[in-house]
């Protein structure tokens, strides 16, 4: 696949997986019938441990979380494509790629638990913490890829956000200094249609968001974001590029947020469940589940034997994350600097003493 | 008369407003469709319109800077940052364009704007949404801080906000939106900005605090009144300018001041006060002023929010030590 | 001129008037001759302050200075293209602009000479105050439009910046909002290849600045910046579109800073006088001399009278300038709010008290 | 042993370090082929080559937001932002990531990376090339600010600034850059962060300044010194953390306190100063703490700038009033 041969200027799109499930011969990737299959099982994976976070939502022993129903597809997809050399720099609603990633799954529990340790990932796995301020974090990925070129390393860095984060000036800084060093980067776009409530069209005036990749001189392309093979497909394309020296790419995936925000959120307040409706049979499993299913990969027995597989394992995850005593008035301190300055002690001191007298 | 909290109060001043005053547009993340994350934006833009309530594109600078340049027209947007911890984005914004134009220009220009933002912790949020940076403002000359702790402050003191030909910062403390009610008239009058409100009178100790903090200030009151300890508190509501005489009045009357904030301690406004109450009423003084703060520290995520935050206790704690002192 | 006809991303680029001073007879303004003269007028009146102020600086009457040589073709003739109605919200070299839209010489001799009376431009003028941080002003022309449609007046908003500003998030977030809300304001690019001492090419990737417009979907022009024909018709273009309701331009505007940046610079240290050689054909004065010799609208005679009327006029504004008394105590204070807060009347007593006892 | 002005011992430093860690990267606007508008990277790209001396795009939280993704590596980026005018923009980048990746990880990852900015007035320079706001960065939770005097200190200091495991600000004060002249060794050791310099020792008062203004200090002092008043200057050098120890120990001596600083002086660092002199020195001040600032106003431009720099007439005036106090 040539990022040439999809010109976001000219409307086009890359799609490999149609929303009935046929798949395109031609850009299908060469994966064996585990692959495939595997694929959905992280896309399911994802789904649950998404219901299971609203649940714990719900019973208070969970705070605000961003769900991320419908944007299982470009997630799963594109983390496959990655090697083990490869950075991901996340924005806050990547729950199936940090799964794919191998992100121990209390991990990101522990975060929307509200809890440091949430942030806490090993160097090895090469995943940054979440970044909540947005857009501010593509800049890291611009950063990281310089540097990896700096060193001579062979990995590149696959960084995710949203449409809304487009706006952002740091966006516009990232790709421009990205372009300019040829950073092995990959902007990954996930344009769900909303950022909060407020509709894409309100975020750029262009005919596209892959449009804005001409001003930096990067090759950008947009793809069917419900559909894993396309997200897996530009990815793998991009990270050649990144790779030989080509510099960075951006892909625009345009996929559906068909849950609210956050928890928080009530989207009732801005868009129809019309539309919600509509874009439902467009999901990443629907059309994968029927992709499967041509090919005799999927049956019901085996959904279901593999969702109480998952479960298990979201039960396990969910039973350390809470497992995790709260963090003790000292962690509050302890890790601001390499070496805690006399005036933290200080009020490290003051904070215990405090807590002595109670 | 209604009786309304925080946001219903905020909300309030603003369909006042814009009803008095035509020039007066808001503009911000999700303030118009969804009316605001913390709905102190609700049903304006079905009473305005599109044009008058905008819902803008995820850029906060682009907010700040837009809303400049729509005040240099002598238009009165009101812009909302959703959290303050989005703020820093705007900073250079506010340093070099808000606060300066009218320097600047010799008084020619002005930026007749406000920029309210939901401030401070102790709502479980995550990351990057508790954040409480007064300190950084009102070291900015050029523009105003105001912080309501009430909502019949929080109508008054938006509506001279609005109508102020300076810019103004108006932070919202997220933390008690909708944890107050009081009795707020329909079509009331302005509350001046730079003047400080006793909260209570206490002949003791005066307590300084804003924001959320004087519901923490006044919980600590009532048990240091169970001790025979009289603690008056002082609500400065506009930080910058501070009303330093009502600060330094009390002050010399008390003997002792203790200031409260949830803010980090080191170069926190709580230093501001302190350092006017030693250039000013040194001699009064019957014990060092003290300061119950935030540490310096990154404010901890929802499990450990609590131990970051200025609790009664730690205040009273601080004032028996200034009591025995 | 429709700007479609120049596609950046084609390469084209709008000229109207070539180095050796031929005009595109289908492109030229229908202007008669006075108009004609009276470019040039400008052109030479910018140039010979600019010289000017060298001077002063040299003899220490002015501070840090940034010559505007070989960009006066692009600035006069897009500031001729505005109506009274409209806004000039400049950067920090637009000499020539200033000049043309009436503000009093002394204003910018002021402004360079460290004297805040520089900057107090009448409102009339509708002419923003110099702004030194580079981009951040591209923000305030979006929403000084967005305010002019609100009002529903009919001016337009034209913002001046060089390369270096469109890699600042700024200008990104001026583009998104003004294209989004259909702002009557046009971005005019002056593409002088240098930022200081980085070239254009460090700026970005991109094979045209222009190509930038395609990202917030707003229509955009490469032109000939040494041409003010060119500068005209897309400035006229731009604003006939603006008042028309249909929203933003951009114009990149390929000119070359033939000076040092400010009088503090030392541009041999980064280009070589080869460079600036091959360029000095190139520039405005030069062509449009041509332009109107071949017409018989110049002569020497009438270059060296309207020079000296030009002097004159400078050594006037010189002379103003020089003659304001310099800032006194209270003007520090006087302007920073509408009324003077206590802290402030307690620092300005202070200051006025201990300058007394001196 | 030769002697240096700031420029060269700062080139120096960075030159040594250069050539000592090979992680050790430079980027910035113009820092390259220019080697920076004041030279301080002169000759640098020249020796190390365009992969490590780098000269950006024209945008500052791109720089900083690069340079912390650098930093995440393992690099040890040097940013250099141009003017401290032009640091606003960076505030996002410093606040949300710079300071707190440290603290987000739980120590997983670290940004070792110096942000080194050209700051402060008397030099004649335009708008927004003159600033001083060393306390917001103060105000910061999670980097160190570090601020020398003197040729010497400004090598020894940035070297331990750029081999520091935390995030360094370094503010160099442009106003003395060419302005003093003293002896730096070849290769001399780091100076610690967090140590202040007693520049003078006296038994009177103890003034605490920092960058260009030590030397306003100094020629205060010389002037007070013939009226026989004694003054000991200290130079904090680091910010944040602040050596207190030493300006407490220094006021328990001389029984006063003046602080000196150019930055605005609402919530400056001078009240922070004032502040913690009056937690932990109290009973032993024989006179109100002062403060010799900057007004809380806009920095003129070049012909009113004397108006508002601490002056050393304005420091005597000060120091004198204290001493009748
Ligand atoms: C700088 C910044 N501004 C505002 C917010 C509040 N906020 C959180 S998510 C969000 C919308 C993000 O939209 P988008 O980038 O499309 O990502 P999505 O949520 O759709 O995944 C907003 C406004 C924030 N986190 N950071
Ligand atoms: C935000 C900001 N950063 C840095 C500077 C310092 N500076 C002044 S002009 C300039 C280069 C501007 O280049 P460009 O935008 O191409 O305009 P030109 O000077 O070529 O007219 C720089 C870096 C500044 N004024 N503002
Ligand atoms: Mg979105
Ligand atoms: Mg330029």
């Amino acid at each position: 696949m040539n990022f040439d041969d999809y010109d976001p200027l000219q409307g086009k799109r890359l799609q490999v997986l149609d929303p009935e499930g046929c798949a395109d011969p031609e850009l299908l990737p060469d994966f064996d019938d585990d692959t495939l299959r595997l694929i959905f099982r992280w896309m399911l994976a994802a789904r649950l441990l998404d219901g299971t976070c609203l649940t714990l939502q719900r019973e208070g022993r969970m705070g605000t979380y961003p769900p991320v129903e419908g944007q299982e597809g470009c997630q799963v997809g594109s983390a496959l494509a990655l090697g083990t050399g490869d950075w991901v720099v996340p924005s806050f609603r990547e729950l199936a790629v940090a799964l794919v990633r191998g992100v121990q799954m209390e991990k990101t529990l522990l975060f929307w638990m509200g809890h440091e340790e949430g942030s806490r990932l090993p160097r090895e796995l090469r995943y940054l913490p979440i970044a909540i301020p947005v857009g501010s974090h593509t800049l890291h990925a611009a950063g990281l890829a310089m540097g990896l070129r700096y060193r001579g390393e062979k990995g590149a860095v696959l960084c995710y956000f949203g449409d809304g984060a487009t706006s952002e000036g740091d966006f516009h800084e990232a790709l421009t200094f990205a372009g300019v060093y040829k950073a092995p980067a990959i902007f990954f776009c996930q344009n769900n249609a909303w950022a909060i409530s407020v509709p894409r069209k309100i975020q750029c005036a262009a005919s596209s968001l892959a449009a804005k990749g001409v001003g930096y001189g990067i090759p950008s392309i947009q793809i069917d974001g419900n559909d894993p093979f396309a997200a897996y497909v530009a990815t793998t394309a991009a990270l050649e590029r990144a790779r030989a020296g080509e510099g960075p790419s951006f892909i625009e995936a345009i996929t559906y947020r068909l849950g609210p925000h956050t928890t928080s959120d009530d989207p009732g307040r801005y868009r129809s469940s019309d539309e919600v409706e509509r874009m439902r049979p467009l999901e990443p499993l629907v059309r994968y589940r029927l992709f499967l299913k041509e090919r005799n990969l999927w049956s019901e027995t085996w959904e279901e034997q593999i969702s109480s597989e998952i479960r298990d394992w979201i039960a396990e995850g969910v039973r350390k994350a809470e497992s995790l005593p709260a963090p003790g008035p000292h962690d509050i301190f302890d890790h601001m600097y390499a070496e805690l300055p006399p005036h933290l002690a200080r009020q490290k001191a003051d904070l215990l003493d405090g807590l002595k007298e109670e | 008369m209604a009786s309304l909290n925080l946001v219903e109060a905020i909300n309030l001043a603003l369909r006042e407003e814009m009803e008095r005053d035509g020039d007066v547009l808001l503009l911000g993340e999700d303030v118009g469709r969804e009316g605001g994350v913390f709905r102190v934006t609700e049903g304006l833009q079905q009473t305005f319109g599109e044009e008058r309530v905008m819902d803008t594109p995820l850029a906060e600078s682009g907010i700040v800077g837009v809303a400049f340049g729509l005040s240099l027209l002598g238009l009165r947007p009101v812009a909302e940052i959703q959290f303050m911890g989005f703020l820093p984005p705007t900073l250079d914004q506010i340093i070099c364009h808000v606060g300066r134009i009218r320097n600047r220009s010799r008084g020619v220009y002005s930026a007749p704007l406000v920029i309210r933002v939901p401030y401070g912790g102790g709502i479980h949020a995550p990351e990057h949404h508790s954040e409480s940076t007064e300190a950084i403002l009102v070291h900015i000359p050029g523009i105003k801080v105001v912080v309501p702790s009430t909502p019949a402050d929080a109508c008054g003191l938006l509506k001279s906000a609005i109508r102020d030909p300076d810019p103004v910062l108006f932070l919202e403390p997220k933390r008690i939106y909708r944890a107050i009610k009081e009795e707020v008239a329909q079509a009331m009058e302005p509350i001046p900005l730079g003047r400080a409100r006793r909260v209570r009178a206490g002949a003791h100790l005066t307590m300084v605090a804003w924001g959320a903090m004087v519901r923490e200030a006044q919980k600590a009151a009532d048990i240091l009144a169970e001790e025979g300890v009289e603690a008056e508190i002082i609500d400065p509501r506009t930080l910058s300018p501070l009303d330093t005489e009502a600060i330094l009045a009390s002050v010399r009357r008390t003997g002792r001041c203790l200031v409260v904030h949830e803010a980090a301690r080191t170069a926190g406004l709580g230093a501001e006060i302190s350092a006017l109450v030693m250039e000013e009423a040194l001699l009064h003084l019957k014990a060092p002023v003290a300061r119950v703060t935030g540490f310096d520290t990154v404010m901890p995520l929802p499990k450990g929010e609590h131990l970051y935050m200025p609790e009664p206790s730690r205040i009273v704690r601080a004032a028996r030590k200034m009591m025995r002192f």
